[in-house]
């Protein structure tokens, strides 16, 4: 013989522990005689039930009856929270990608032809549109050359992902060789003395020493 | 090795004692001339392991230490186990010959006279013993594994239903390293000294002529040059601004008109002209 | 920001909507800034988890801690019960499979040779098979000697599903070492004082203990 809050707990753990809604009946059947002595399985099951609902008031959880029986749920009140840990793991960008943002970003306005020269390959639509959609690239003009191509620039949109006031805040150019030293895997380029110095002296050094 | 029930079963029932089941009876004690029934004996061999498992079986029916094994007396009983198991033509992995060879071997080693030498020559026995003791630890190791509450089979996960949610479609995050590192990456792929050229205006400079650029696109016509600038950003931004015009005109992507001397200045998308 | 309360809810209700255990990194991350204020994300879990355990006290289910995290499980002195819910009993193993494991799990790494070094007998595909579908086992490199065999080792998975945080937790195999210890050239070496049973009370136990 078990008493009620045995029951209760076995249907409980029954509800936990089956994959979907379990009925009255099937849950009645987890009792054997001997459990129940002279009592009827399905009232002890209903009981159990009640007692349940009662309990999981206020709790991340529920107790709901469908069509096919009972189950827990979680309270949808809680998907926001929930459904973080079910979001696909992001992509990663690819580098032909990363290579062209960047270009952009440090050579605005550019057209694809531009990139194109500077990266040695085709940039493919479907990256332009990519960097369309996430909003951090945008046609900002046309060349006056024939064929009249698309000039990007970057948006503010960038600026606000990449946490940035201005685009005064990244590095200059000057400072990539030496940062890539310190951040890159295949860096073979010594830092460069003058890395902290401003940007109006660096401009003023002769192109052939840098 | 299947999982067939009755090799499961003929195994549990030995740990309890019993040699063999014929037809429903339990026999629960070797025959002194060791002769096994022909049936019983093809469930037995079905559930050894392998002939460190017959040997240790063996041994054990003996009562003996594996420390102290009769290596002659044991060997007789393992051969005539083999020679059983080839009469009724049963399926011998090799291994059981391979270890009828070696207890002879062991057995011929110890009948021959021991040397008087100190140099405490290995006892034969003590590779077939140290592999025998290893055996029956990796037996016990695997019952006490098998007894450890498991998954689905004692625990059970409790769950309840997920909540709807509508799927995020999650976007790469990139960090601004991954930025530096790629742009270092093309630049030194690309002629550099190009690159530097371009570069000299600072980032400051190039922002503002796609700003520009595209308040003048939007524009569609005329903006006023004055409109440009925003006093609030001090002297700094007013120069930033100057040269962005200045480099947007000589890139010729904006055209600076004026109709009349001191007149208004403005700004406009280029119009098309011939190159020459 | 949230409370104390509606965070415990919230790991309640992220614990039961899981596939498996999770881990507080994972419960931690499903708060965001807003959620949090000032506090610590992960203190908040850890928190929460608390009370979570205390409340499950005494009930059908309870809080469990296992190597990749935290999951709720039904209290095993309900699986009779429960287990009657499943008509597809759990698989029985072999005991080739079962020593197969054991020996993975006590002396990984290892390859298909050394087992079958041990037990004196081939090692069958199938059961290596059944022990990688099963997510226990896995490869972990390679051994370098000729032929470069596979090494295998045990997965979080098995962890997981025999309700262990590490391999610490098992019962000590004992130690192959104290045969030659004792057999060896210092035969008086003692067995070593955390081994559970001496060696010599091992061999001279009665056959019917097996």
């Amino acid at each position: 013989m078990i008493d009620a809050h045995q029951a209760e707990r076995i249907v409980e753990a029954a509800l936990l522990a089956a994959d979907g809604p379990v009925s009255i009946l099937r849950l009645a059947n987890l009792f054997t005689a001997e459990d129940l002595g002279e009592r009827s399985a399905q009232t002890l099951v209903r009981e159990a039930l009640d007692a349940l609902g009662r309990r999981t008031a206020g709790r991340g959880y529920e107790l709901v009856r469908v069509a096919s029986g009972f189950r827990f749920q979680v309270r949808q009140e809680f998907s926001p929270w929930v459904s973080r840990l079910f979001d696909e793991r992001a992509p990663r960008y690819s580098r032909a990608l990363l290579e062209t943002l960047a270009l952009i970003v440090y050579r605005q306005p550019v057209t694809r032809g531009d990139i194109e020269q500077v990266r040695g390959v085709a940039v493919s639509s479907s990256i332009m549109r990519t960097l369309s959609e996430r909003g951090w690239i945008q046609a900002v003009g046309q060349r006056e050359t024939p064929g009249r191509p698309t000039l990007f620039g970057t948006t503010r949109r960038f600026l606000d992902d990449f946490n940035l006031q201005s685009l005064d805040q990244l590095p200059p150019f000057e400072d990539l060789q030496s940062f890539v030293a310190t951040h890159g895997e295949d860096a073979q380029a010594e830092p460069t003395p003058d890395e902290t110095r401003p940007l109006a002296e660096v401009v003023q050094l002769p192109v052939g020493e840098q | 090795m299947s999982d067939a029930p009755t090799r499961l079963d003929a195994a549990r029932e030995r740990r309890d004692n019993v040699v063999a089941l014929i037809d429903g009876k339990v026999f629960d004690e070797l025959p002194a001339d060791l002769y096994i029934p022909p049936d019983a004996l093809e469930v037995c061999l079905e559930a050894f392991e392998g002939p460190l498992d017959l040997l240790l079986y063996l041994i054990r029916r003996q009562n003996l230490d594996i420390l102290d094994i009769e290596v002659a007396e044991v060997t007789e009983q393992y051969l005539r186990y083999i020679d059983l198991m080839k009469a009724l033509k049963l399926d011998l992995a090799g291994e059981y010959l391979l270890m009828a060879a070696m207890l002879a071997e062991i057995k011929s080693r110890l009948l021959l006279p021991q040397p008087a030498a100190e140099d405490e020559e290995e006892d034969p026995r003590a590779e077939l013993v140290r592999r025998l003791q290893e055996y029956e630890r990796l037996k016990r190791a695997a019952e006490n594994l098998d007894e450890l509450p498991r998954q689905d089979r004692d625990l059970f996960g409790a769950h309840a239903g997920k909540p709807e949610w509508v799927k995020a479609r999650v976007q790469p995050t990139v960090d601004l390293k991954e930025l530096m590192v790629a742009l270092a990456e093309v630049l030194r792929r690309a002629d550099l000294h190009q690159t530097h050229a371009v570069q000299l205006e600072g980032l400051s400079v190039r922002e503002r002529m796609s700003d520009i650029l595209a308040r003048v696109n939007a524009a569609s016509g005329f903006v006023a040059f004055d409109a440009l600038f925003d006093p609030r950003e001090g002297r700094r931004g007013v120069v930033v601004t100057f040269l962005a015009l200045l480099e947007l005109a000589r890139e010729a992507l904006v055209d600076l008109v004026q109709n009349a001397p001191f007149s208004p200045i403005y700004v406009r998308p280029p119009q098309a002209r011939e190159t020459s």
